[in-house]
């Protein structure tokens, strides 16, 4: 497995390559500027931290339903609850909340509203045998539908789309790099990638899961509730892609705003698959995933941006097929 | 005589060789049993003849012509006259029996099945193996989806016709009306090579039979065939003699007792396997094992039992009278009326795990579907759901690879590695993992045990057979649900017979000795008593 | 022209980042990139632009402009706003703007962060009053993207200048979706035109983006009228496109280049209505046909009615 | 507002707006019911509606705009064959990332070609008619047509095998490798067709056109337990659900607070109903071909 890795991201590069000359640039002046800028500046590497947080989150959201048996591609809405309770509860809360207070009201509000919608499909699925897929996408479509209307019924601030600032207890502190958006939430996601490894390898409730994933009649059969099993962990995948508000809401923007964090939700799927459904896979896929995206911008002047979202497809179907490859060789 | 088989093959997987230059030999218009033990190598065997698998060497005949056995497949084999029925059937199961008997060979773009269905029909009835041709198969009882297959490899009108442990879910009756037309068929000039476990079917049918071990052939027999012999040279030692437990006292406590217990309705079908073992298979490496597809059920009516501490209870019955509905009530699995009760305690309410809990220890009748975790560690498999070894929350691994150590010795489980892969394990040492881990519960006041040892070697039963006996003998009440009569026979202080759902008769004692025992609950069980 | 070492702008450095929708959007960002582009030949300045993915990369755009050492960066979208005003703050000297920039609530005026607003309403009020001047059927129709307080602003316009012209005109309106695709989906955007062309509207107004192709589409294949918006947009349907509402957004850009070279360059709200000709409607050679000269007369008599007060129009 | 809902109109607006979803959701089905999981149809969607676009504005000609589109869904489907037959990669990785790779592919291929960020430049249109447009009978002609093909012929038998049990083809010596490869050629052509509606109706490709059509196909694929023609109508129930939230923005603008609500909502429509009917509605069997995702 991972000796085949390097060869996929090889193969992506040159195809990453290839493109660039389609496109007149020189690939080796671009690989090496979008290297020397990012890493080159404390302020994009915290981006790159910034976005790989909310990556990681949402990632591990669907990982962890996967594990389950259940492809959770409801990261949008989950995520969109978790913004919305978030930066709802944020604001509600008293002028003068003190931090010790605040950051944890916010952060259960996030986890719980996108708690709530992964629920809501876990149990659609294990009562009403709702396929998962169907319901995710509906609620992705329902969830961005009620937080606009609401949003600008009730909370957005005239002639904008972003709603009051929250208290400011309930700011998450920066991290010091450069003036980046990176925030302490990154320390949420890395707990979060800590829990869901030591749940999965070393708890009845990872086995459990686990269990249920591979195969549900078997385990059935040995006592265990499958329906209350779907439940909990789409559950507890929601409140991990719910987390991902944290960095959004408390780390940086501080408000609600219309499409924050859009779009994570489903690169999720993205990191999860290109992780391999491990946690810690999860955690360096998102990374990989900052880097492509925060570098792609830094290099908008040579290449068209179209060519990194085209170069992230490449490099999840070749980390696929190198996989694949690789456990026929070992047949 | 001209040999319609000439064989000596060589297959090798994964680096192991599961088949060493096993020669094979078989007369045209005879009847050619091929036995062995579990993981012979008799399936990879006859599949390679038929086309379905490759050979890695030597060398094949068919009919006296050499072919060339890197060419060799499926279609190649079919043209030449090849049909097999296979061990786990191999029909798809959303798809007609009619629809399933003309793939591949559907004579035109459109379909017209009307034809080929009135011809099945009429087969099936000429040769006692009746069968509904518009049926879906995975709707059928295992035994009527295995008479299908019979009949379509029978229509398709082969020279060769290879049936791979044909006769597993079929009823007595049906046994030896198989029995009967593989006869009239070799007199017509078809040859047959019949896979089994059972000496007796082989003695009763069989020209020749040639004895597989560990992907070599230790020998063939010609008449007259001496079963011990063969027995023997399976094994490559003699079986241990079967122990027995004593029949308990009257007055000893009822540990199991079902009260007008019925399942209304059809089961769901479950998914076989988890829906995305396959994506975590690409990233862990690991290769999966298809289960056979679910099948649909009679339902249940109004069953009373009881079962009582040290006694070994039998279910008999054809394939999908019940059976199956009355496992899952008992455990919990489907939503039944009536009462279940477990050692004086009322259950009917009660989930799977609480009944578990409760003293109850259930063997599924499937071990690839209910039984095992197959991607799965055989470790994690046996602690699975098992909080008294694993710990209420965090797992305790080292307690956990003791107990799975010590399980594996006990009961000689290969390979001994904790952690090798359920999924790569021969059938009876998956059953063996299953065995272990329901037996092994604390407390165990009921053992309800499904089809124990179906497609298990003979040494394999002897050594399930022994623990449920051992069971009984430490107080448990067991209730063995098999289709093979045999098994009960040789296990049971009393047997029920199942038919459409409902107990239609009951022997114990002595009505279970001597040869009418067998017959007598075979006219139960097809309803012609 | 002077050579570029001596023009009014050499040595002054202006970055700018694009919405969603990209420079080439046909639209609202690619009369920004004009804009620039005017500036970069005539006033010689030197420029650099960045077109983001996603939402989250907008600030990250920003601040390289920044911390690059522009003289101006510009951000072009409402969504910007909060970005802007953080920036603004940590970037003391650099100079901002942000087109269609609402200040956040508590936030007032930052020095070195200048609004660039436009009036669409007013603009929007016009095309109304053009619509209703021009249907036959006493029914007119509104497509937008999705209902935020931008595209309100266009619908409130453009419904009073209908009423204002034709009190008993009947507008209708619809919205394509709840997220941002809503602007991306032609397909349907050709839907709801139909539909209200379908209901008797002869004359739609569209504040969709690309969804608009659609309205335009099915302008086309009725022979029906569409009004234009952003920039002008009669070719996309020569035979329909009566006008289009322009938010000369370029001429936005080219002002604010040119206040910061003359060093006049001031912050807060820089609003553009009708009286700047930061809003206006197309009327050329190209659309006389649909145009007729007295209904653009009428409509220049509002704008100036507008202009000078008399007519107040309402923003939502 | 009932009125304009009993129309003509209506229903000709509800069969045009499933026209591309239901060309998806049958491409879908045949494809899954294969064996091979169809995540990629909004990339089949968005690159057929490319190169419709594009080969209708390089010839000029609506009906080889049309094949274009054909021909891009199959590269599509051959691309994802590749990749989930010959190399066994996991098909729900390549749908995602076919999906990703089209949302920027196209965009880039706007670059590279007409150097545009958005749009293409124009193609021959159909607009809204439905009877001028032959993909809308097609579309039709399909709904019937493929579902009856799958339960009727050889080629769907041969399909439905694969999907249920791979190894039963094996057994009578048919390739279960190749007859998938045709069901996705086949799913791709139809996809693809579903593109060619999306920018030829307007006359013109413009970014992300899609929209997430092929997900609602692949939901509604799901939701009709892999039946075809439960999918297609299932389309059209959307279709309908969409239309009808276009007619309440129009009849039911102004009033109170309740009634503004309803009508920001009514583009939510679809959406809920969906999610009514797969929570309320628990009829016939919906499991998935059982080899569905597996080689
Ligand atoms: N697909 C496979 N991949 C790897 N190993 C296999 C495969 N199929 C069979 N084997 C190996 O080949 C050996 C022979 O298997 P085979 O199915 O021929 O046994 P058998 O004699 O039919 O056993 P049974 O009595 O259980 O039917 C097995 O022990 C197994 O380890
Ligand atoms: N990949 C594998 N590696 C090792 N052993 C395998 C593998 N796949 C199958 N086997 C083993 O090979 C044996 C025969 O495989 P096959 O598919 O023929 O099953 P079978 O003999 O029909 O079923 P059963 O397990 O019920 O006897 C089984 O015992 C199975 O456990
Ligand atoms: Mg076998
Ligand atoms: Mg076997």
């Amino acid at each position: 497995m991972r000796r085949s890795l390097p060869v996929a991201l090889l193969a992506s590069m040159a195809v990453g390559s290839i493109l660039m000359l389609v496109v007149g640039a020189s690939p080796g002046h671009v690989w090496w500027t979008m290297v020397t800028r990012v890493l080159g500046s404390e302020y994009q590497v915290g981006q790159v931290l910034y976005k790989a947080t909310g990556l990681a989150l949402t990632g591990l959201a669907v990982s962890v339903a996967l594990d389950a048996g259940l492809f959770n591609i409801g990261g949008e809405a989950q995520l969109g609850a978790g913004i919305f309770a978030c930066a709802l509860v944020g604001t509600a809360l008293p002028a003068g909340t003190p931090a010790i207070v605040a950051i944890p009201v916010c952060t259960l509000a996030a986890a719980a509203a996108g708690g709530a919608i992964g629920g809501a499909i876990g149990f659609l699925r294990a009562k009403r045998d709702a396929h998962e897929v169907i319901t995710s996408i509906m609620f992705n479509a329902i969830v961005a539908g009620v937080v606009l209307v609401e949003g600008s019924e009730h909370i957005f601030q005239g002639g904008t789309t972003t709603g009051p600032a929250i208290v400011p207890g309930a700011e998450l502190p920066r991290l010091p790099l450069g003036g980046s958006a990176a925030n302490c939430a990154l320390f949420i996601a890395i707990a979060a990638v800590a829990l869901v490894w030591w749940l999965r390898a070393r708890t009845t409730w990872g086995q459990a899961w686990l269990a249920v994933g591979r195969d549900p009649d078997a385990a059935r059969h040995a006592g265990i509730s499958v329906a209350r099993v779907q439940i909990l962990v789409m559950a507890g995948a929601g409140a991990l892609a719910g987390l991902a508000a944290t960095s959004f809401v408390m780390g940086h923007k501080h408000a609600l705003e219309e499409g924050l964090g859009a779009g994570t939700g489903l690169l999720g799927i993205v990191a999860a698959l290109l992780g391999r459904l491990h946690p810690v896979g999860v955690g360096i896929a998102s990374l990989l995933l900052g880097f492509l995206s925060v570098g792609g911008l830094a290099v908008g002047d040579l290449v068209p941006k179209e060519l990194t979202e085209v170069l992230l497809g490449v490099v999840l179907l070749a980390v696929a097929t190198a996989a694949a490859w690789e456990r026929r060789a070992a047949a | 005589m001209t040999a319609m088989i000439e064989a000596t093959l060589t297959k090798r997987y994964g680096g192991r060789e599961v088949l060493s230059a096993a020669r094979l030999e078989v007369a045209a218009g005879t009847v050619h049993a091929l036995v062995g033990e579990n993981g012979a190598g008799k399936s990879t065997l006859v599949k390679i003849i038929a086309g379905i698998v490759r050979a890695d060497g030597g060398s094949l005949a068919i009919g006296g012509t050499n072919v060339d056995l890197g060419a060799w497949d499926r279609r190649r084999a079919r043209a030449a006259g090849i049909g097999i029925v296979q061990q786990h059937g191999a029909s798809a199961g959303t798809l007609s029996v009619v629809e399933n008997a003309v793939l591949g060979a559907e004579g035109g773009a459109l379909l017209d099945l009307a034809p080929t269905a009135k011809a099945l029909e009429a087969l099936g009835a000429k040769v006692g193996l009746p069968i509904d041709p518009w049926a879906r198969a995975d709707r059928l009882p295992l035994g009527a989806a295995q008479r299908a297959e019979i009949v379509a490899a029978l229509h398709h009108g082969a020279k060769l016709l290879i049936l791979d442990e044909p006769t597993a879910v079929l009823a007595p009756v049906e046994v030896d009306g198989l029995l009967a037309t593989l006869r009239t068929l070799a007199k017509g000039g078809t040859t047959i090579v019949l896979v089994t476990h059972k000496l007796d079917e082989v003695r009763a049918v069989a020209d020749t039979v040639t004895v597989l071990r560990a992907g070599k052939t230790v020998g063939t027999f010609g008449a007259p065939l001496e079963v011990a012999t063969i027995a023997r040279a399976m094994v490559g030692a003699e079986l241990p003699p079967p122990s027995s437990v004593a029949e308990p006292a009257g007055d000893a406590p009822v540990v199991l007792a079902l009260e007008h217990v019925g399942v209304a309705g059809a089961l769901p079908s479950a998914r076989p396997r988890g829906r995305f073992a396959g994506l975590r298979e690409a990233f862990s490496g690991e290769k999966r094992q298809d289960a056979p597809a679910p099948r649909e059920n009679v339902p249940l009516a109004d069953i009373s039992l009881v079962v009582r501490a040290g006694e070994l209870v039998g279910v008999a019955g054809v394939d999908g009278n019940g059976q199956r509905e009355l496992a899952q009530a008992i455990a919990g699995l489907v939503p039944h009326t009536g009462g279940v009760k477990l050692g004086g305690e009322d259950i009917s309410r009660a989930s799977a795990g609480e009944r578990l809990a409760a003293g109850l220890a259930h063997i599924p009748e499937d071990r690839h579907h209910g039984g095992l975790v197959l991607e799965a560690s055989i470790a994690d498999n046996l602690a699975l759901a098992r909080r008294d070894i694993t710990g209420r929350f965090a797992i305790d691994r080292a307690r956990v690879r003791r107990f799975a150590e010590e399980q594996i010795r006990s009961l000689d489980i290969r390979p001994t590695d904790p952690e090798a892969r359920a999924a790569a394990l021969s059938g009876g040492n998956q059953q063996k993992i299953v065995i272990a881990r329901e037996l092994s519960r604390p407390h165990v006041r009921v053992v309800l045990a499904s089809q124990p040892t179906r497609g298990v070697d003979l040494g394999a039963v002897v050594r399930i057979h022994d623990r449920l006996r051992a069971a009984a003998a430490a107080g448990a009440g067991v209730l063995v649900i098999s289709a093979d009569l045999d098994e009960l026979l040789a296990l049971c202080h009393r047997v029920v017979v199942m038919l459409r759902g409902k107990i239609v008769g009951e022997r114990a004692g002595a009505a279970l000795q001597g040869a009418e025992a067998r017959s007598g609950l075979g006219d139960l069980m097809t309803g012609a008593a | 022209f002077a050579p570029a070492a001596h023009r009014a702008g050499a040595g002054v450095r202006v970055g700018l980042v694009f919405d969603i929708g990209g420079k080439n959007d046909r639209s609202f960002n690619e009369s920004a990139w004009r804009g620039l582009e005017r500036a970069k030949t005539e006033l010689g300045i030197d420029v650099e632009y960045i077109e983001p993915t996603e939402g989250a990369d907008r600030e990250t755009a920003l601040r390289s402009l920044a911390a690059r050492g522009d003289d101006l960066v510009i951000g072009v979208g409402f969504i910007f706003g909060p970005d802007l005003e953080r920036l603004a703050q940590q970037f003391p000297g650099v100079k901002f703007a942000g087109i269609d920039y609402s200040p956040s609530p508590g936030v007032g005026t930052i020095a070195n962060l200048a609004g660039l607003r436009f009036r669409e309403h007013e603009g929007s009020f016009v095309v109304g009053a053009i619509a209703a001047m021009l249907t036959r059927t006493k029914v007119v129709g509104f497509v937008g993207g999705m209902k935020i307080p931008l595209i309100r602003k266009f619908e409130a316009g453009y419904i009073a200048g209908v009423k204002y012209v034709c009190g008993e005109c009947v507008v209708l309106s619809a919205y394509a979706g709840t997220e941002p695709r809503a602007f991306a989906d032609p397909s349907l955007g050709q839907e709801l035109a139909a539909a209200q062309y379908g209901q008797g509207a002869d004359i739609i107004f569209h504040a969709a983006g690309k969804t608009g192709d659609g309205v335009f589409a099915a302008a086309r294949q009725r022979g029906l009228k569409a009004i234009g918006v952003d920039s002008d947009q009669f070719e996309r349907a020569p035979c329909c496109v009566v006008t289009s509402m322009v938010k000369r957004v370029d001429v936005a850009v080219i002002d604010i280049i040119k206040d910061v070279i003359a060093k006049r360059f001031k912050g807060g709200l820089h609003e553009l209505g009708l009286a700047e000709h930061g809003v206006t409607f197309v009327s050329d050679e190209r659309n006389e046909k649909l145009l007729p000269l007295d209904v653009v007369q009428k409509a220049r008599t509002i704008a100036d009615d507008i202009v000078a007060g008399k007519i107040r129009v309402p923003s939502e | 507002m009932i009125a304009s809902v009993l129309t003509l109109a209506f229903l000709a607006q509800a069969i045009r707006i499933a026209v591309p979803y239901a060309f998806a959701a049958l491409g879908g089905a045949v494809q899954e019911r294969s064996g091979v999981i169809d995540l990629a149809l909004e990339a089949k969607l968005l690159f057929g509606a490319f190169a419709a676009a594009a080969v209708g504005h390089a010839t000029g000609s609506a009906v080889c705009g049309i094949a274009g589109g054909v021909a891009a869904g199959m590269t599509v489907a051959l691309v994802q064959a590749w990749c989930a037959l010959w190399l066994a990669a996991d098909q729900v990785i390549i749908g995602v990332a076919l999906n990703v790779i089209a949302l920027g592919g196209t965009r880039f291929l706007l670059q590279a070609i007409y150097h545009e960020g958005a749009n293409s430049p124009p193609a021959p249109a159909y607009g809204d008619a439905v009877l001028t447009n032959p993909l809308v009978p097609a579309a039709i002609v399909c709904a019937l047509m493929v579902p009856l093909a799958v339960r009727r012929t050889r080629w769907g038998l041969r399909l439905r095998a694969a999907g249920d049990r791979p190894d039963a083809l094996v057994a009578v010596g048919v390739s279960p490798r190749r007859t998938r490869l045709h069901a996705m050629l086949v799913g791709g052509a139809l996809a693809g067709a579903g593109g060619a509606q999306l920018s030829l109706a307007v006359g013109g490709f413009s970014a992300d056109m899609s929209s997430g059509r092929g997900y609602i196909a692949l939901a509604m694929v799901i939701l009709s337990g892999w039946r075809p023609a439960l999918a297609a109508l299932a389309c059209v129930g959307v279709a309908a659900a969409q239309a009808l939230s276009v007619q309440v923005q129009m009849h039911m603008a102004g009033g109170g607070e309740l009634r503004r609500q309803i009508v920001d909502l009514a583009p939510l429509l679809p959406y809920v109903v969906t999610l009514l009917v797969i929570s309320l509605y628990r009829g016939r069997d919906r499991s998935p071909p059982s080899a569905l995702g597996k080689l």
